[in-house]
């Protein structure tokens, strides 16, 4: 399925064959580990890994504002945690814990606050600077997490604890493998659906935008709408990893809305190379691996360990992981598909377009 | 009824009025040049037409409508297109794909998302591209083109969607005489499609595919009509012999 | 009429320790476009010199005195090996800047093993001004910060140094051209915000106690101030940290702590959404 | 004491497992260092070791109090297996972290349940921690969990056992003498979670019983440090006792610009019900001078109980430097917890949950920290006697003691 680019089709005299494209050799080849890996592994550590395929969708949002919109969004945390307290109260109030119910419900949770909050900063007759989108986030998601600590019904400093089991009609998805595929099959889903969306010409159009944001307003594009667009849908997907999350650990507490984990998926994903979906879900298994093995021997340590490896990922490697393995014409990629049947240019004539 | 209608367009930064009262018309299919030395509001004025300035005083109708305070995305939409005068076209992007941008601002969202118009387009693209020389180079990035070359296709890129009045600031800014001479030859055939205000410094440039020419000096308009009439103006000769 | 008095004093102190948290952050942000996550940590450690040289023996006041100069030392290594690259970088700064602050963050809880440690103010005890009781620690720091802030302002506008400063950080090329080194500009800036977190580190750590998280305790209201006042002015994050300080300390007075807190930051992020520009504006954004 | 979740709401907290979480380096406390985990018997024997549980915040903002857990729990079990452990097999201790976030420790606490398959697992601080963890522990995990730490009670879960102090033994008597002493006019500044919410509900009801008036009652977040306006509340409203439930970091600055403000200078005293020697060091001496506190065990109660004597020079032998053996930590529960849990399986002869819980049910200890315990009947906590201890000059004197074992009267 690689993708030539369009060049090496549309003339043959730039030939550009001879490039494998490697991201999706990666992408394949993760596919096939995590497919098969609680086959192999011991019941608590399946556990872990669904942890890390959840996070993974979180830091899949994180990359679709910042990677492809150019939004620095310091506020994933906070639909994360919106929605995994709405599921919590749902099952807590109303007994309600069908998977076929809440995960839909985290995911318009997501959109929902996400929507409220993008376009109280987004749009507007000033457009906003980077930093105060930046900042904007970041207080939102302060706001949220002192307003959960607060708030006595949403348990306060506690939180809700004992969230029941997840149940899919009389069946109980238990945390474990059974739990594990809900959350793989989830986050390969959303994967196919934002690569789907950024290799279109909607990512495209959000590529011109990343680069030129002012320019290509003068092509026509309303830059805010499309800006509006991509945060609300990271918004419902940051919703959906936060009620996957609520049902798996059991409990949610002020820490899932909070500026903490908002800014440890944006250092997940600038670690793994933002712009790819890949380099985020990378940039979650490689740190929360290396973080479980280091931080039982040296969890005094450990934190330190990490900011200095993120400082100098982010002073020496901007492009992440992913940027060792992938040249920078990959990175970009390609928009749309290629028309089947192509024209040949100018010697044949033009007959009519694909 | 003109084009484009620009009455008295001022447009004060601080304390430095950079226009102090402009008009301007433009016709239909009219190439019009818009000269003056350095700082006499040239750019500034393009900037307030194309919407990346808003006039502090003065109001802009194009094909009718008042679009002095519109964005500039709904002016694009409204058939008005911009080239800057510093390049911005996307390096990392290939030429291709740059122009695929342009031609395609204006679709519809979800014919974006499910790239419905790819194929129509692919078509508009290769002509585009070879109508400005750039057809070899569809496949590379748009940084690896000359610096001629990213003028030409950022000139692809501002008339792709086929606009009705085209503003280019100062294209031939940088180029080589060969280059010049080329881009001269490659906007004749717009003539038949949309008008066009140019900025230029090379006036032998603007002699060439210019109707109407309109002189600024210090945020005035001091002379504007067909060419042969504003060169032989002693106004004009008077502001070029002392300022530049 | 007394608790009237005592009222405005205490928002007046509290709005004294915010604005001096901030000015070090502010002249930075406003002035070079660098957001420094780490500015809290900068804070932390002015706070952990005062404790550190408490604890071998000598008097607080040396420690207050020694803090801004350690800091700005340590900021001026930190300019040079990691604040340099970030100049055309804001977002890599914002998150580099945090990670930066983690590591210091992390240090400094270790060495102090996690705990709440007591530093003793150099002026002990309160007095009573037209019956309202006063605490002269607190009424030091207010006077200090203005001190401070009048003389940060004279340094910035009236010398040949601070002109110097302002052309390199409003034109850099444009300096660079007129002989001016900016890069030592930038890193002598920078040292000097980091001397003012220093200071004020050191000036309110008898009033909280050194605990390792001082520092981003104040991270997001320093920021709001910032933007609230305005970037790239040096008056701007001076009004915004007061207008923070005093929300924060006089909310409470008339809604429910709780919500108060909340308060503070949507007023505060609604007022910029509003004025983007912040309240002096004509700096550059 | 419920330390609430320490994790302040400004200052975030980070998940061990997390990218960022916090370490306490703890000066040279624990012996074992920093790599070993597990502690092992050091004879070997046929029988296959017990397995016991401990899952405490070594790091994170209270590491203080989990350290101080952990030492206690390293201390008794080198004491048992010297003595030749239960039923005639060794004790392996296994500690994990709960690093002050939720979303690790319950992380880590299925480690102990599912790889390491522990027998019991002791710990928790918080209440929201507590919360966190006994799902995995009791109903997913099916294993015996003691909880150490003062709480607020009404933790009414089956199998979950709590040997800390509940509202009832810390407010029953300490009130009355409270207002013996002249206490009339109360203020109760809190923080804003579960804890003091109940403490408060509670005391309330004891203070009007006796005879004292509530002004005041009053949450703040947790980590709010500015407090004119309470203070001036305070003097306003002319209050003598500030019964306060608020914890760091907004204690220490509470008490001095309480201070500062004259309130003890003109008679008002402080009342604070997790006060122990680790908080003694957060304020000047002269700032908190004559704060009572009331709980299971002061250092001062070495004086008149030599059980008590003889554990502390045990602790203080083996665990010199800044993590004390105190009772607002959950320490001196975490000694009861596992004392009480060694009579239990003595008494059901082997290590399955129900009957390990039926023994422990009405299991009794004749000496501890702060001296003997008993479990209440079917109540699962325990009954214990309380001390009433007055600040003095930076340290405490005992002033009062409960004539029994007071009642913890929950569940």
């Amino acid at each position: 399925m690689a993708d030539e680019s369009v060049a090496s089709s549309a003339h043959r005299s730039v030939s550009r064959s001879g490039r494998i494209a490697i991201i999706p050799i990666v992408e394949v080849a993760l596919l096939a580990i995590f497919a098969v890996l609680p086959l192999v592994l011991q019941d608590y550590l399946t556990i872990f890994v669904t942890r890390v395929l959840i996070l993974a969708l979180l830091a899949l949002s994180f990359d679709l504002v910042w990677g492809y919109a150019g939004i620095m969004s310091f506020g994933q945390a906070l639909f994360f945690g919106a929605a995994g307290y709405s599921v919590a109260l749902l099952a807590r109030d109303l007994g309600i814990t069908s998977v076929f119910i809440v995960l839909p419900a985290s995911l318009v949770i997501g959109l929902l606050v996400s929507l409220a909050l993008g376009s109280f900063l987004l749009l507007g007759r000033h457009p906003p600077t980077t930093i105060f989108v930046a900042l904007g986030t970041l207080t939102g998601s302060y706001a949220a997490e002192r307003l959960a600590r607060g708030w006595y019904y949403l348990g306060g400093q506690n939180g809700i604890p004992s969230i029941p089991t997840m149940t899919a009609g009389s069946y109980e998805l238990v945390e474990g493998p059974v739990y594990y595929y809900l959350a793989f099959a989830t986050l390969v889903l959303v994967y196919l659906l934002c690569r789907f969306l950024v290799r279109s010409q909607f990512g495209l159009a959000l590529a011109g935008m990343r680069e030129q944001e002012a320019r290509i307003a003068f092509f026509g594009y309303r830059v805010e709408r499309l800006k509006a667009i991509v945060f609300t849908l990271a918004g419902a997907i940051a919703g959906l990893a936060g009620g996957l999350y609520a049902f798996h650990e059991g409990f949610v507490g002020p820490n899932m809305l909070g500026v903490v984990l908002s800014t440890q998926i944006v250092l997940y994903a600038l670690f793994g190379g933002v712009g790819t979906l890949v380099g985020a879900v990378i940039g979650v298994i490689a740190i929360e691996m290396v973080s479980f093995w280091l931080a039982d021997s040296y969890q005094q340590v450990w934190p330190i360990i990490l900011g200095l490896l993120l400082l100098l990922v982010i002073l020496f490697r901007p492009t992440g992981l992913i940027g060792l393995l992938v040249s920078e014409r990959e990175r970009v990629g390609t928009f749309g598909r290629r028309p089947r049947t192509l024209p040949r240019a100018d010697h044949e004539g033009q007959h009519g377009p694909a | 009824m003109a084009l484009l209608e620009a009455r008295g367009i001022k447009k004060v930064f601080a304390r430095l009025t950079a226009l102090n009262g402009v008009d301007l018309t433009v016709a239909e299919n009219e190439f019009h040049g818009l000269i003056g030395p350095n700082g006499s509001g040239k750019s500034t004025l393009m900037k307030c037409i194309a919407g990346a300035e808003m006039p502090t005083q003065g109001a802009i109708h194009f094909a009718g409508r008042d679009i002095t305070a519109a964005p500039p995305a709904t002016r694009a939409r409204a058939g008005l297109s911009l080239k800057f005068q510093i390049t911005s076209v996307l390096p990392a992007l290939t030429v291709y794909d740059n122009v695929l941008l342009a031609l395609q601002a204006q679709d519809s969202l979800s014919s974006l998302v499910f790239s419905r118009t790819r194929g129509p387009l692919h078509e508009r693209v290769l002509h585009t591209l070879e109508q400005f020389r750039l057809a070899a180079r569809a496949g590379d990035p748009a940084a690896a083109l000359s610096h001629g070359q990213q003028q030409w296709l950022e000139i692809a890129m501002a008339l792709a969607p086929e606009p009705r009045l085209l503003l280019l600031d100062e294209p031939t800014a940088g180029m080589s005489r060969e280059e010049r001479r080329v881009t001269g030859e490659l906007l004749i055939p717009v003539k038949r499609r949309c008008s066009l205000v140019i900025v230029e410094h090379d006036l032998d440039f603007i002699r060439d595919i210019c109707d109407v020419l309109t002189v600024l000096d210090q945020g005035n308009v001091i002379e504007s009509g067909p060419v042969a009439q504003v060169q032989s103006s002693t106004k004009v000769q008077e502001v070029y012999l002392s300022r530049v | 009429m007394e608790s009237a008095l005592n009222a405005i004093f205490d928002v007046l102190s509290f709005g004294a320790i915010i604005v001096l948290v901030v000015l070090g952050l502010g002249v930075i942000a406003s002035m070079m476009g660098i957001f420094n996550f780490a500015h809290g940590e900068f804070v932390l450690l002015g706070a952990y010199t005062t404790y550190l040289v408490h604890s071998a023996g000598l008097p607080v006041w040396a420690g207050m005195l020694a803090a801004p100069f350690v800091v700005a030392a340590f900021g001026l290594v930190i300019e040079r090996l990691v604040i340099r690259r970030f100049y055309a970088a804001p977002i890599a700064a914002m998150v580099g800047t945090y990670a930066l602050g983690l590591v210091i963050r992390e240090s400094v809880r270790g060495l102090i093993g996690g705990l709440y440690l007591f530093v003793p103010e150099p002026i002990v005890g309160s007095l009573s001004i037209a019956g309202v009781q006063v605490s002269q620690w607190r009424l030091a720091i207010v006077i200090i910060t203005a001190l401070v802030m009048v003389g940060s302002y004279l340094l910035l506008t009236r010398t040949s140094f601070g002109l110097r400063v302002r052309a390199a950080l409003e034109n850099p090329s444009l300096a660079r051209a007129s002989g001016i080194s900016t890069s030592a500009i930038y890193a002598i800036t920078f040292a000097f915000g980091a001397a003012l977190a220093g200071l004020a580190g050191a000036l309110v750590v008898p009033v909280f106690s050194l605990f390792a998280d001082l520092g981003i305790r104040f991270l997001i209201q320093g920021f709001l101030a910032v933007m609230l006042g305005g970037v790239g002015t040096f008056e701007g994050p001076v009004a915004g940290g007061a207008a923070i300080g005093v929300m924060s300390a006089a909310l409470p007075w008339a809604v429910a702590p709780v919500l108060a807190d909340v308060l503070v930051f949507v007023i505060a992020i609604v007022f910029v959404k509003l004025r983007p520009g912040g309240l002096i504006a004509g700096g550059r954004v | 004491m419920d330390h609430g979740n320490a994790d302040r709401g400004a200052a975030p907290t980070m998940s061990r497992r997390r990218l960022l979480q916090r370490a306490a380096w703890t000066a040279g406390a624990i012996a074992t260092g920093v790599g070993s985990w597990v502690i092992r018997p050091d004879w070997a024997s046929a029988a296959e070791p017990i397995k016991v549980g401990i899952a405490t915040d070594l790091t994170g903002a209270i590491g203080y109090a989990g350290n101080a857990n952990a030492n206690v729990a390293r201390m008794l079990v080198k004491d048992i297996n010297d003595a030749g452990g239960i039923l005639g097999r060794p004790i392996t201790l296994l500690i994990e972290d709960t690093a002050s976030n939720e979303s690790v420790a319950v992380g880590n606490v299925r480690k102990l349940i599912q790889r390491d398959k522990v027998d019991v697992v002791l710990g928790g601080i918080t209440s929201s921690m507590r919360n966190a963890i006994k799902d995995a522990i009791v109903a997913r995990g099916k294993t015996l969990y003691i909880y150490p730490e003062l709480y607020e009670g009404g933790e009414c879960t089956p199998y979950l056992f709590c040997t800390g102090p509940t509202p009832a033994q810390q407010c029953d008597e300490f009130i009355p003498w409270l207002i013996k002493n002249g206490a009339k006019r109360f203020a109760l500044p809190a923080a804003n979670y579960v804890w003091p919410h109940k403490l408060n509900e509670y005391a309330r009801k004891v203070i009007e019983r006796s005879g004292g008036e509530v002004i005041f009652e009053e949450y703040y977040p947790l980590d709010q440090v500015e407090y004119s306006a309470t203070v001036n509340k305070i003097m306003t409203n002319k209050v003598d006792m500030v019964f306060t439930t608020v914890i760091s970091p907004g204690v220490g600055p509470f008490f001095k610009q309480l201070y500062e403000a004259g309130y003890a200078k003109r008679g008002g005293k402080l009342a604070c019900v997790y006060y122990d020697e680790d908080t003694l060091n957060i304020n000047a001496p002269h700032e908190i001078e004559g704060l009572a506190s009331c709980l299971d065990y002061f250092r001062a109660v070495i004086h008149d109980d030599p059980a008590s004597a003889r554990i502390q020079a045990e602790y203080d032998k083996q665990f010199p430097g800044k993590i004390l053996l105190s009772a607002g930590s959950g320490a001196t529960g975490m000694y009861r917890g596992l004392k009480l849990w060694e009579a239990a399986v003595k008494e059901a002869g082997n290590l399955d949950r129900d009957a390990v819980a039926a023994a422990l049910d009405h299991a009794k200890i004749s000496e501890g920290p702060g001296g003997p315990a008993e479990m209440v009947p079917g109540k699962r906590h325990c009954k214990m006697k309380m001390y009433t201890a007055v600040a003095k000059g930076g340290n405490y004197d005992i002033v009062a003691r409960s004539d029994g074992l007071v009642d913890p009267k929950t569940c």
